[in-house]
C-alpha cells in the first residue's frame, strides 16, 4: 500500500516536473524542475531497493550535473526567457503522443516468461551497495573502466572545447597569406 | 499492487515527455535537458526490472546510463559554449548553414 | 571455251576499270576507245560461244565459291547455254554499238571517261546477270545493272530531275528486288539450293502452292526491272540519262532482264499456269496501257520509252503463254530496233541541242537523211511491217495468243499493234517531215558524226534481217526452251497475218496522213482522255501524293513527334523524375536540427507502428 | 552472507582486453608527453598514433577467435577480430591525413590524437562484446570523442555539425537504452547470447513487446549506420567535418555499427519471425534509394559523397538482412573494398582543401572546383575519376567486387527484387559520380594552375593516395585471399 | 603463342600508359604504330587460327577468384575472331584518319584504352571478365564523346553512359542468378560462359534470365525503345568516336546476344523470337523512316546504323546457321561500312564545320574522289551485292525467312527504305549544283583520309566478293553452336525451330 501511494505520488511529481522542464520558457525553471525530477527518480530507486543507485542519482545529478548546468547557464545568461520559434507543435504532440500510446499499449500486457532467470541475483541479507559493488567490480569491471575512459574523454572534450585556444581558428587562418598576417598584426 | 507494467508504463511516459522536449524545444540547453529525461526514464525502468526479477544487471545498466548522461553533459556543454561564443545564441534555428 | 567465257564476261569489266581510272580526269579518248575495243572483244567471244553452243553443248564453269553458310552454298558459277548465249549476243552487240556511238555522242561531255566506266560496268553486270548459273548470281547482276542504271540516269547529276529520276529508278527497282529476294529465299528453303539445274530438276516433286509463291515473288522482281505496271513510272523518267544509256539500258538490255528471268525460270513458270496467265494478262495490259500513253506524249525519248514498255508487255504475254522462245526472240529483235530507234533519237537530240519536244522539230529529214532512214526502218520494225524484224516476232506472239484461245489478249495486242504503228509514225512524221518548226526556236540541226552513223548501221541491218533467222533460232533454242507448235489452220494463220499487218499499216497511214497535214485539231487536247493520257493516267501524281509525300510526312512525324517527343522524352522523363524527386526529397535535409530530430521521431513511430500493427506471427 | 570472490588471472583472459588497453594507453601516453613537453610537432603524434595502432593491430591479429574474457563480458569471435582489423587498418590509413602541408586547427592539439585513440578503443569495445552495456559504453566513448574531433576543426560549420551530431546522438542513445531496457524486461539479461537463448526457449513469446524493443534498437543503430530516416545528420556532419574525418566517419563507426547490428539482429533473422526481415527490407530499400536520389542534386562533392556513403551503408545493411555466413562475409568484403576507395576519394578532397572560400561561399568542394581538372592536373583527375568509377561500381575497381558479392548473396537467397533494386540504385548513383567526372574531364577549366588541387599534398598524403589507388585498381587480386580470411573468421563466429 | 590473347588485350593498355610520357608532337605516330602492331597481332592471330575447328582456341585460363568461380578466361572462336580483328582494324583506320586537333594526347590514350576494352569484351569467356571489359569500354567512350563532341556533348555522353550502365547492371543480376543456378546444379561456382552453356535450365528460369540478359544487351545494340541514346551520342561525338561506337561498340550487344542468351537459353530464345523480331522490325522500319526525315548527314547514318542493327538481331534470332552466320558477318560489314560512312561525314565536317545536308549540294563536282568513296559506301550500306553488307544482310534474311516469311518480308523493306534515305542523302549533298559559295573550293580527300577510306573500301569489296576466308570459320563455329543449341533445347518447339544444317554440303 505504501508502495502504491509512493509510486503514484512520485510518478505524479516526476511527470509534472519533467513536463515543466520541457514546457517552461524559463531555463532556470526548467533546470530546477529537472533537478527536482531527478530527485524524485532517485525516490523510485529507493523504492525499488536500489539504494546505491539512488544515492548515485542524487550525487551525480543534483551534485554534478546540475552544478555543470548552473555554470553553463551563468555563461549563457539564461535568466531571460528562452525565445523559441516552435513550429508545428501539433506534430510534436502527435509524434510523442502516438509513441507514448504505442509504448503504453505494448507495456500494458504483462510480460510472461518462464525462462527468465536472474544472472546476478539479489542475495538476501546483502546490502544493496555491497551487492552492486561485487557485480560492478567483477562482471562489469570492464565497462566501469571504459566509463572512466569515457569520462576522461568528456573531460578532455569539455576542457578543450571551452578552452581559450578555440577562440582563434587555425583552420580559418590562411597560412602564408601576407595580407591576412598584416591585418592580424594591426 | 504495483506491477512491473506500472513501472514500465511510467518509464514510457517519462520517455515520451523527453521526446516532447526533444521534438519541441529549439534551445540547445533544453534539448540537453530533454536527453537527460530520456535517459532517466529508462533508468526507472531498469531499476524496476532489476527489482522484479531480482537481478542486479538492471541497476548496473542504470549506473552506466548515469555515467553516460554525465559525460554527455560535459561534452554537450563544451560544444554549447563554443557555439555560444561564436554566435551568442543557443537557438538551433541559428544553425542552418548546412542544408539541402 | 572457258577462256572465251571469261573473256566475254570480264572484258567489259576491264574496260570499265580502265575508264574508271581516268574518271576524275578531263576527257580522254583512249578511255572510250579502250572500252569499246574490249567490248568488241567480248562480242567476239560471245559470238564464238554462241556458235559453240549452237551444237547443243553447254559451257558451265564454276569460278569460285562465294557464300557458304549453313546449307547455303552459292558459287560464282557461269553457264552459257542457248538462252544465255542469245542474251550475251544481244547484249554485247547492242553495247558495242552503243559504246562506239557514245564516243561521238559524249564527245563534248566533260565526264566522258566516267561515262564509259559506268557503261562498261553496266555491260559487265548484265553479263553476270545473264551468265550466272544460279539465282544469287543473277541477283548480283540484277542489282549491278540497277546500280549502273542509277549512275547513268543520274549521269548529269547537276540536273535535279536527273538525280531524282535516278533515285526513283533505283528505289522502284529495290521494291521489286525485295520480291525477288523473297523468291530466292523461297527457292532456297524449298529446293535447298539456288543453282538453276538443281532447282529445275526438282520442280516435279514440288507442291504447286510453293511453286506459285516462288514464281509470283520472282515475277515481282521481274516487274520492277522490266517496269511493268505498277512499277513502270521510273522508266519514262529514266530518259533523263544520256541517250545511249537509254538505248542500251532502258530499251535493249536491262529492262528485258525481267523477261529473261521468266524465260530462264521457265521450268518453274511452266508448272504454274495461274501465275503465267497473270503474267500474260499483265503484259497485255501494259502493252496497251503504255501504247496509249505514247500516243499523246510530246517528248521524243519518252515516246520511245513507252513503246519499250509496250513491247515488254508483248514479251511477257509470250512468256506468260508459255511461248518462251517467242518471248526471247522478240526480246532480241526488239533490242536491235529499239536501240536503233534510241540512237537515232540521240542523233536528233544532238542536232537539236538536247531539245526533246517533238513539236519543236519537223522537217529534219533534209538535214539528217541517214538518221531519218534508220529511224524509219526501226519504226517500221517496231510497227511490225513485213519484212522487218518486228513483224516476225510480234506476229508470233499474236499467233500464240490466238492459238491458245486467249482472244482477249489477242484483241488487246492487236489493237496495240495499231497504236504502236500510229505513234511510231507520229514521231517520225513530227520529227522528220512536215513544217520545219525548229527554225522558230533557233536551232541549227546537223547530221551526226559519220562513225556514229556507221556504228548504228549494224543495228539497222539487224533490225531489217533479224526476223529471217526465226527458224534457225527455234532450232537453236530448242534444247533449252519448250517449243510448242501452234496448230492453227493455214487459212486462219494467213488471216491473222493479214489482219495484223492491216491494222499496222492502217496505223501508219493514219499517222502519215494526219501529220503530213499538220496533225489533229487542238480541241482534242481539251478532252479528258487526252489529259488522262498526257498525265500518264495521273499515276506519277498518285504516287507522289499518296506514297512519297505521306512517307516523308510520316517519317517527319516519327522523328519529331514520336522519337523525340515520346520515346526519348520517356527516357528523359524517367531521369528527370528521379532528379526532381531528389529536389523534392531535399526537404528532409532542411538543415534544421529540430526537423532532423523530428524525422528520427517519425522513423521511430513508423517502426513502432510496424511493431504493433504489422506483426504477422511467423 | 557474501563469500569472498576469488578470480584467477587465467580466467580473466586478459589478452582479450589487450588491444583496447594498448589504444587507451597510447592515448594516455600522448597526453602525458604533452604534459612533459609542450609544442611538439603533430608529426610526432601522428606517428605515435600509427605505432600504437600498429601494435594494437598486431595484438588483434594474434587473438584467437572464439574466446571470452573478463567474466565473459569480452567476446572475441571472428567478427570482433575482423571488424577490429578493419577499424584499426582504417584508422592507420586515415590518421596520417593529419600531416597536411597546411595547418589546421585540430592537429595543433595533442589531445586530438589522444581522443582519436580513445575513440578507436571505444569502437573496439563496441565490437568486442555482446553485452549491451559494454556496447553502450563503448559506443558513447567513441561518439563523444568523435563529436569533439569534429568540433575541433574549429569553424562554424564544424561546430554546427558537431552539435547536430551530438544532439541526434543523444536521442539515439535514448532509443538504445530504451530498446535495451525492453529486451532486458523480456529476458532478464543484457547479454545477447542470453537474450537469444531466453527468447528461443520462450518461443518468442510477448512478440509485440519484443518488436517494440527491436524498433528502438533499429532506430538507435539506424542512427549510427545512417539508415533512412535516421540519416539526416550524415550530409551535414560530413560537410562540416574535415574531409579526412568525414572519410573516416564513412567507414569506421559504420563497421562497428554493422557488427553490433549483426550481433543483435542476426538471431532474429535466422528465426522464423519475419517481422524484422520485412522491416529491415523496407529500411534498406529506403536507405539505398532515397539518399541516392538526394545525392543527384548536390552541388558539393563532399556532401554528395556523404549521401553516397549512406546509400552504400544501405547496400551493406542488406547483407545483415540476408543473414547468411556468405552474406556477412560479403559485408566485410564490401566494406573493406569501400574503405580503399573512400580513403582515396576523401583524401583527394582533403589534399585539395583550401582555407579560403575560393569557389563557393559555403562549400569547400563544389563541383565547379574540379572543372577541367584533366587539363591542369591530369594525374589528379584520373585518380579521382578512378575513385568515382569505383564507387559507382564500374568493374574492375574495388567496390564493384563488393557489390558483386552482395548482389550475388541477395540472388542466392531469393532476394532477386532486392538485387534488382541494388542494380537500379547503382545505375542512379552512377549519375552523380559521373557528374564529377564530367566536370573534371569534359568541362573547360576555370583555373589554370594545377597546384591548387594539391595545396595540402604532403608526401604522406600522396603515399596514402597511391596506396588507395593500387588497392582500388588491383582489388580483384585481393578478393580471393580476403574472402578466404573473412569467411574463415565469420564462420568461426557463427554468423 | 600461348598468351597471344592476353597480349592482344593488354598491349594497347600498356601502350596507353606508356603514352603518357610520349611527347605531344609524336603521340600521333605513336598511336598509329601501336594500333598497327595491334592490328598485325590480330592478323597473326587469324593466321594461326584453325578455321576448321569450331570450338574455342588460344584458350587462356587463370583463376582470379576461384572460390567464386571467377577466372581470367579468354579464347576465340570463329564468331569472335573477326570482331576482334574488326576492332583492331577500325582503331587503326580511325587513328590514321584522326582529325582531332586539341588534346590529341588524351584522345589517343583513351582510344588505346578503348581498344583494350573492345578486344577484351570479344575474347573473354568468363562472364565477369566480359562484364568488366563491357563496362570499362564506357569510360573512354564517355570521355571521347564528352570532351571532343558538339554542343550537347555532355548530355549525350552522360546519357550514353547511364543508359548502357543501367542496362548492364540488370544483365549483371542475370549473370549472378545464372551463376547461382549453375552452383545449385553442380555445386561449383562458375562464371565461365562455356560452362554456363552446358547448363540446362527449366523454361521459366530461362525466360526471366533471357529477359535480364536481353535488356542489358538490347540497350547496347540498341533495340527499338532503348535506342534514343544513340542518335545523341553519334550526333555529338567526334568523328572518331562515332566510328568506333558504330563499328565496334554496338557489336558488343549483338555479339553478346550470340554468345550469351542464345546458347544459354535456347528454349527461351525460341519462345521470345516473336517479341524480339517485332522489336527488330520496328527498329528496322521505324528508324529507317526516321533516318529519312533527318536533316543532318550524321544523324542519317546514325539512324541507318540502328536500322541495320535490327537486321543483325533478326538474323541472330533466325536460329539456323545461315541466319546467325549472316548476322555475325553483317556485324563485321556493318562495322566497316558504318565506320566508313561516319568517317566520310567527318571529312566534310572537318572542312565545313557543319553536317546539315541543306548546306551542301553538288559535292560530286567539287570533291569527286570523296563523292566516289561516299557513293561506294552508300551503295554498300544499301546492301548491294558484291559488297560485304549484302552477304550479311542476305544471309540474315535468308535465315530468318525460315522462321517467319511475313516478318522477313517486312524486314526486307530495309533494302528499300535504306535506299530511300541513303540515296536522298547522296542526292541532297552530292548531286545538283553547287549552291553554297563556301562549298566551291573545298579540298578533296587528303592523303591520310584517302588511305583510311580506300582500305575500308578494299575490305568492303574484297569480303563482298570473297567472303569465304571470314565466313568459313564463322560458319563452322555457328554451325556447331546451332547444333549445340538444338541438342540442348528441351522444348519441342525449340527443337523444331532451331535448325542445324541438314543439307549435306557437296564433298569438296
Amino acid at each position: 500500500m505504501f508502495e502504491a501511494i509512493a509510486f503514484y505520488l512520485f510518478s505524479a511529481v516526476t511527470i509534472s516536473m519533467f513536463i515543466i522542464t520541457v514546457m517552461s520558457k524559463n531555463a532556470l525553471y526548467s533546470m530546477s524542475a529537472l533537478a527536482a525530477g531527478m530527485i524524485m527518480i532517485s525516490g523510485f530507486f529507493f523504492l525499488l531497493d536500489a539504494d546505491f543507485l539512488g544515492v548515485v542519482q542524487i550525487i551525480v545529478y543534483t551534485g554534478a550535473v546540475m552544478a555543470l548546468y548552473a555554470f553553463g547557464m551563468m555563461f549563457f545568461d539564461a535568466t531571460r526567457d528562452v525565445k523559441e520559434n516552435i513550429r508545428a507543435p501539433k506534430l510534436v504532440f502527435l509524434l510523442s503522443g502516438m509513441t507514448a500510446l504505442l509504448l503504453v499499449l505494448a507495456f500494458v500486457a504483462p510480460i510472461v516468461s518462464d525462462h527468465i532467470q536472474a544472472l546476478y541475483p539479489v542475495v538476501d541479507g546483502v546490502e544493496n551497495p555491497q551487492a552492486v559493488g561485487i557485480v560492478l567490480f567483477t562482471k562489469y569491471l570492464v565497462p566501469f573502466e571504459v566509463a572512466a575512459v569515457m569520462l576522461l574523454v568528456a573531460m578532455i572534450a569539455g576542457i578543450i572545447l571551452a578552452g581559450k585556444k578555440m577562440d582563434e581558428s587555425l583552420t580559418l587562418k590562411i597560412d602564408g597569406d601576407e595580407e591576412f598576417q598584416n591585418k592580424g598584426s594591426k | 499492487m504495483i506491477t512491473l507494467s506500472h513501472y514500465l508504463i511510467l518509464s514510457a511516459i517519462l520517455f515520451c515527455i523527453g521526446l516532447v522536449g526533444i521534438y519541441r524545444r529549439k534551445n540547445l540547453l533544453m534539448l540537453l535537458f530533454s536527453t537527460e529525461i530520456l535517459l532517466n526514464a529508462t533508468n526507472v525502468g531498469f531499476a524496476a526490472i532489476s527489482k522484479f526479477y531480482g537481478d542486479l544487471t538492471g541497476q548496473m545498466f542504470a549506473f552506466f546510463i548515469v555515467a553516460v548522461a554525465a559525460s554527455e553533459v560535459a561534452v554537450g556543454l563544451g560544444l554549447m559554449i563554443v557555439w555560444y561564443k561564436r554566435r551568442g545564441t543557443l537557438d538551433i534555428d541559428s544553425m542552418q548553414s548546412m542544408h539541402g | 571455251m572457258e577462256a572465251y567465257l571469261y573473256t566475254a564476261l570480264f572484258a567489259p569489266f576491264v574496260g570499265s576499270l580502265f575508264a574508271a581510272m581516268f574518271s576524275n580526269r578531263p576527257k580522254n579518248l583512249v578511255a572510250g576507245i579502250a572500252a569499246s575495243t574490249l567490248l568488241f572483244v567480248s562480242w567476239i567471244s560471245s559470238v564464238v560461244l554462241l556458235l559453240h553452243v549452237a551444237h547443243g553443248e553447254v559451257v558451265h564453269v564454276k569460278m569460285m565459291d562465294w557464300i557458304q553458310a549453313g546449307g547455303l552454298a552459292i558459287p560464282f558459277g557461269f553457264v552459257v547455254d542457248q538462252v544465255s548465249a542469245t542474251m550475251m549476243f544481244v547484249v554485247t552487240t547492242v553495247s558495242t554499238v552503243v559504246h562506239v556511238y557514245s564516243i561521238g555522242y559524249m564527245d563534248h561531255d566533260k565526264s566522258f571517261n566516267r561515262f564509259f566506266a559506268w557503261l562498261s560496268a553496266f555491260v559487265f553486270s548484265m553479263m553476270i546477270l545473264v551468265m550466272s548459273d544460279n539465282f544469287a548470281g543473277l541477283f548480283i547482276g540484277w542489282e549491278g545493272v540497277g546500280l549502273c542504271s542509277w549512275a547513268l540516269i543520274g549521269f548529269w547529276y547537276e540536273r535535279d530531275s536527273a538525280s531524282w529520276a535516278a533515285s526513283e529508278a533505283f528505289i522502284m527497282n529495290r521494291i521489286a528486288d525485295l520480291g525477288m529476294l523473297i523468291g530466292i529465299f523461297l527457292v532456297y528453303w524449298n529446293f535447298g539450293s539456288l543453282q538453276y539445274d538443281v532447282v529445275f530438276s526438282q520442280v516435279n516433286g514440288m507442291e504447286s502452292s510453293i511453286l506459285m509463291l516462288v514464281t509470283a515473288f520472282l515475277f515481282i522482281g521481274a516487274m520492277g526491272k522490266s517496269a511493268q505496271f505498277p512499277l513502270h513510272t521510273w522508266l519514262a523518267d529514266a530518259m533523263e540519262g544520256p541517250t545511249p544509256v537509254s538505248a542500251l539500258i532502258h530499251a535493249a538490255t536491262m529492262v528485258t532482264a525481267g523477261v529473261y528471268l521468266v524465260i530462264r525460270a521457265n521450268p518453274l513458270y511452266g508448272e504454274v499456269p495461274e501465275v503465267s496467265h497473270f503474267i500474260a494478262g499483265l503484259g497485255a495490259f501494259v502493252a496497251i496501257f503504255a501504247a496509249s500513253m505514247a500516243l499523246v506524249n510530246r517528248d521524243l525519248k519518252r515516246i520511245i520509252a513507252y513503246s519499250t514498255l509496250s513491247q515488254l508487255g508483248y514479251m511477257f504475254v509470250a512468256a506468260g503463254l508459255g511461248a518462251y522462245w517467242i518471248a526471247l526472240f522478240h526480246l532480241m529483235t526488239h533490242a536491235f530496233f529499239k536501240a536503233l530507234l534510241f540512237l537515232g533519237a540521240g542523233n536528233v537530240m544532238h542536232a537539236m541541242n538536247d531539245e526533246l519536244d517533238i513539236f519543236k522539230m519537223g522537217g529534219l529529214a533534209k538535214k539528217m537523211k541517214w538518221t531519218m532512214i534508220m529511224m524509219t526502218l526501226a519504226s517500221l520494225a517496231l510497227a511490225g511491217i513485213y519484212p522487218f524484224a518486228g513483224f516476225f516476232s510480234k506476229d508470233k506472239i499474236l499467233e500464240a495468243a490466238f492459238a491458245t484461245e486467249h482472244y482477249v489478249l489477242w484483241t488487246t495486242l492487236w489493237v496495240t499493234a495499231g497504236l504502236t504503228a500510229f505513234y511510231s509514225f507520229r514521231l517520225v512524221m513530227l520529227v522528220f517531215f512536215g513544217e520545219e518548226r525548229y527554225k522558230i526556236f533557233g536551232f541549227h540541226p546537223h547530221e551526226a558524226y559519220k562513225y556514229m552513223l556507221w556504228a548504228m548501221a549494224p543495228l539497222a541491218v539487224l533490225a531489217v534481217i533479224a526476223g529471217f533467222f526465226e527458224h534457225d533460232f527455234v532450232h537453236f533454242v530448242s534444247n533449252m526452251l519448250p517449243i510448242e507448235e501452234y496448230h492453227v489452220s493455214s487459212s486462219t494463220f494467213w488471216t491473222l497475218v493479214a489482219v495484223t499487218l492491216g491494222i499496222a499499216v492502217t496505223g501508219i497511214a493514219v499517222a502519215v496522213f494526219a501529220y503530213s497535214r499538220g496533225g489533229f485539231s487542238k480541241k482534242l487536247e481539251k478532252t479528258f482522255i487526252y489529259k488522262l493520257l498526257f498525265n500518264q493516267y495521273y499515276i506519277p501524281k498518285l504516287y507522289d501524293d499518296f506514297i512519297c509525300k505521306p512517307y516523308a510526312e510520316i517519317s517527319r512525324i516519327f522523328w519529331k513527334d514520336l522519337d523525340l517527343k515520346v520515346v526519348d522524352a520517356t527516357v528523359d522523363l524517367i531521369a528527370g523524375t528521379i532528379y526532381k524527386l531528389g529536389m523534392v526529397s531535399r526537404v528532409v535535409q532542411s538543415g534544421n536540427l529540430s526537423n532532423m530530430l523530428r524525422w528520427m521521431g517519425v522513423g521511430l513511430l513508423a517502426l513502432l507502428l510496424a511493431a504493433i500493427l504489422y506483426s504477422p506471427i511467423r | 552472507m557474501l563469500e569472498p570472490i576469488s578470480v584467477s588471472l587465467e580466467s580473466l583472459n586478459l589478452g582479450t582486453l589487450a588491444p583496447m588497453l594498448v589504444a587507451i594507453g597510447g592515448g594516455l601516453g600522448i597526453l602525458i608527453i604533452d604534459l612533459i613537453k609542450r609544442d611538439l610537432d603533430k608529426s610526432l603524434y601522428v606517428m605515435l598514433s600509427v605505432l600504437v595502432l600498429f601494435v594494437d593491430l598486431g595484438i588483434v591479429l594474434g587473438l584467437q577467435a572464439g574466446e571470452r574474457g573478463f567474466f565473459d563480458i569480452m567476446l572475441i569471435d571472428g567478427v570482433a577480430i575482423l571488424s577490429q582489423i578493419v577499424i584499426l587498418a582504417a584508422s592507420m590509413l586515415f590518421i596520417p591525413l593529419a600531416l597536411t602541408s597546411k595547418r589546421f586547427h585540430e592537429f595543433s592539439y595533442p589531445e586530438f590524437f589522444a581522443l582519436f585513440l580513445f575513440m578507436v578503443a571505444g569502437f573496439q569495445f563496441m565490437v568486442a562484446t555482446d553485452n549491451l552495456i559494454l556496447i553502450f559504453v563503448g559506443l558513447e566513448t567513441a561518439s563523444l570523442a568523435l563529436y569533439t574531433l569534429i568540433a575541433l576543426h574549429n569553424r562554424e560549420k564544424s561546430f554546427e555539425a558537431a552539435v547536430k551530431y551530438f544532439i541526434m546522438g543523444a536521442l539515439a542513445a535514448g532509443f538504445y537504452v530504451m530498446g535495451a531496457m525492453i529486451l532486458y524486461a523480456l529476458t532478464g539479461s543484457v547479454e545477447i547470447y542470453k537474450i537469444e537463448e531466453v527468447l528461443i526457449a520462450g518461443d518468442y513469446a510477448n512478440l509485440t513487446i519484443l518488436f517494440v524493443g527491436f524498433a528502438f534498437l533499429i532506430a538507435a543503430l539506424g542512427f549510427k549506420l545512417s539508415m533512412v530516416p535516421f540519416h539526416t545528420w550524415t550530409p551535414d556532419v560530413y560537410e562540416g567535418a574535415s574531409a579526412a574525418l568525414a572519410g573516416y566517419m564513412s567507414i569506421v563507426p559504420k563497421i562497428a555499427g554493422f557488427v553490433v547490428a549483426m550481433r543483435i539482429f542476426e538471431f532474429m533473422i535466422h528465426s522464423d519471425v519475419i517481422w524484422l526481415r520485412d522491416v529491415l527490407y523496407v529500411v534498406i530499400v529506403l536507405t539505398m534509394t532515397l539518399p541516392n536520389i538526394m545525392a543527384l542534386v548536390q552541388r558539393d562533392v563532399k556532401r554528395m559523397l556523404a549521401f553516397s556513403s549512406v546509400s552504400h551503408a544501405g547496400f551493406a545493411m542488406a547483407a545483415i538482412m540476408i543473414g547468411t555466413t556468405a552474406a556477412n562475409s560479403a559485408l566485410f568484403l564490401y566494406w573493406t573494398l569501400f574503405l580503399f576507395t573512400n580513403l582515396g576519394a576523401f583524401t583527394m578532397l582533403w589534399i585539395s582543401r583550401h582555407k579560403e572560400s575560393r569557389w563557393h561561399i559555403r562549400y569547400d568542394h563544389p563541383y565547379e572546383k574540379f572543372s577541367g581538372m584533366i587539363q591542369i592536373m591530369p594525374v589528379g583527375a584520373v585518380l579521382m575519376a578512378l575513385f568515382m568509377l569505383s564507387l559507382a561500381g564500374v568493374p574492375p575497381f574495388s567496390v564493384f567486387w563488393g557489390k558483386l558479392y552482395l548482389m550475388s548473396e541477395a540472388v542466392n537467397n531469393d532476394y532477386i527484387i532486392l538485387a534488382l533494386i541494388m542494380a537500379i540504385n547503382s545505375a542512379i548513383s552512377a549519375y552523380y559520380y559521373l557528374k564529377l567526372i564530367v566536370y573534371m574531364f569534359l568541362k573547360s577549366p576555370e583555373e589554370n594552375d594545377g597546384t591548387i588541387y594539391m595545396k595540402n599534398a604532403s608526401r604522406p598524403l600522396q603515399t596514402i593516395i597511391g596506396l588507395s589507388v593500387i588497392l582500388t585498381v588491383f582489388a580483384v587480386l585481393g578478393v580471393e585471399p580476403m574472402m578466404d580470411v573473412i569467411t574463415a573468421y565469420i564462420k568461426v563466429s557463427g554468423f | 603463342m600461348d598468351h597471344i590473347l592476353s597480349v592482344l588485350v593488354f598491349f594497347p593498355a600498356v601502350a596507353a600508359l606508356l603514352g603518357f610520357v610520349v611527347s605531344k608532337d609524336s603521340i600521333r605516330a605513336y598511336g598509329i604504330s601501336v594500333a598497327l602492331i595491334e592490328f598485325l597481332l590480330s592478323i597473326w592471330l587469324w593466321m594461326s587460327f584453325d578455321g576448321g575447328y569450331p570450338g574455342m582456341q588460344f584458350v587462356e585460363m587463370l583463376p582470379l577468384i576461384p572460390s567464386f568461380g571467377i577466372s581470367y578466361y579468354l579464347g576465340v572462336d570463329g564468331i569472335s575472331l573477326f570482331i576482334v580483328i574488326l576492332s583492331t582494324f577500325i582503331t587503326l583506320i580511325g587513328l590514321i584518319a584522326l582529325s582531332v586537333k586539341n588534346d590529341i594526347k588524351n584522345m589517343i590514350i583513351s582510344l588505346l584504352f578503348l581498344e583494350m576494352t573492345m578486344v577484351g569484351v570479344f575474347v573473354s569467356l568468363d562472364a565477369i571478365v566480359f562484364y568488366v571489359f563491357w563496362e570499362l569500354s564506357l569510360v573512354p567512350m564517355l570521355y571521347i564523346i564528352g570532351a571532343w563532341g558538339g554542343n550537347l556533348r555532355i548530355y549525350a555522353a552522360v546519357k550514353f553512359f547511364l543508359y548502357t550502365f543501367a542496362g548492364s547492371l540488370i544483365m549483371l543480376v542475370g549473370m549472378l542468378v545464372m551463376a547461382y543456378l549453375y552452383y545449385q546444379a553442380t555445386g561449383v561456382w562458375s562464371f565461365s560462359i562455356t560452362e554456363w552453356h552446358r547448363l540446362i535450365l527449366p523454361m521459366n528460369y530461362q525466360i526471366w534470365l533471357f529477359v535480364a540478359f536481353f535488356i542489358g544487351l538490347a540497350i547496347k545494340v540498341p533495340m527499338f525503345p532503348f535506342h534514343t541514346w544513340l542518335p545523341y551520342a553519334h550526333g555529338q561525338a567526334p568523328t572518331i568516336g562515332s566510328i568506333i561506337l558504330a563499328a565496334v561498340l554496338l557489336k558488343m550487344g549483338t555479339y553478346g546476344l550470340v554468345r550469351l542468351p542464345l546458347p544459354m537459353f535456347p528454349d527461351a530464345s525460341v519462345y521470345m523470337i516473336t517479341p524480339v523480331a517485332v522489336l527488330s522490325l520496328i527498329m528496322i522500319i521505324y528508324t529507317a523512316m526516321v533516318a529519312y526525315a533527318q536533316e543532318d548527314m550524321k544523324q542519317v547514318v546514325a539512324y541507318s546504323s540502328i536500322s541495320h542493327m535490327g537486321v543483325i538481331v533478326l538474323g541472330t534470332f533466325a536460329m539456323n546457321p545461315e541466319g546467325i552466320s549472316g548476322s555475325v558477318f553483317f556485324m563485321l560489314s556493318h562495322g566497316i561500312v558504318s565506320g566508313a560512312l561516319f568517317m566520310l561525314v567527318g571529312v566534310i565536317y572537318d572542312r565545313r564545320q557543319t553536317k546539315l545536308m541543306s548546306e551542301f549540294g553538288g559535292l560530286a563536282k567539287v570533291m569527286p574522289r570523296y563523292a566516289t568513296i561516299m557513293g561506294i559506301m552508300v551503295m554498300a550500306s544499301v546492301g548491294l551485292p558484291l559488297t560485304m553488307s549484302f552477304v550479311g544482310e542476305f544471309l540474315s534474311l535468308v535465315g530468318f525467312y525460315q522462321v517467319s516469311p511475313v516478318m522477313t518480308i517486312l524486314a526486307g523493306t530495309s533494302i528499300i527504305l535504306g535506299a530511300v534515305y541513303m540515296l536522298s542523302l547522296y542526292r541532297k549533298s552530292f548531286f545538283g549544283e553547287v549552291v553554297h559559295e563556301k562549298n566551291r573550293d573545298l579540298e578533296d580527300l587528303n592523303g591520310k583520309e584517302s588511305m583510311a577510306l580506300w582500305s575500308l573500301v578494299l575490305v568492303t569489296v574484297w569480303l563482298g566478293i570473297y567472303p569465304k576466308p571470314v565466313l568459313g570459320p564463322i560458319n563452322n563455329s555457328v554451325e556447331s553452336l546451332v547444333s549445340f543449341m538444338h541438342e540442348k533445347s528441351i522444348t519441342d518447339e525449340a527443337k523444331k525451330v532451331i535448325k542445324p544444317t541438314v543439307i549435306e554440303r557437296e564433298a569438296e
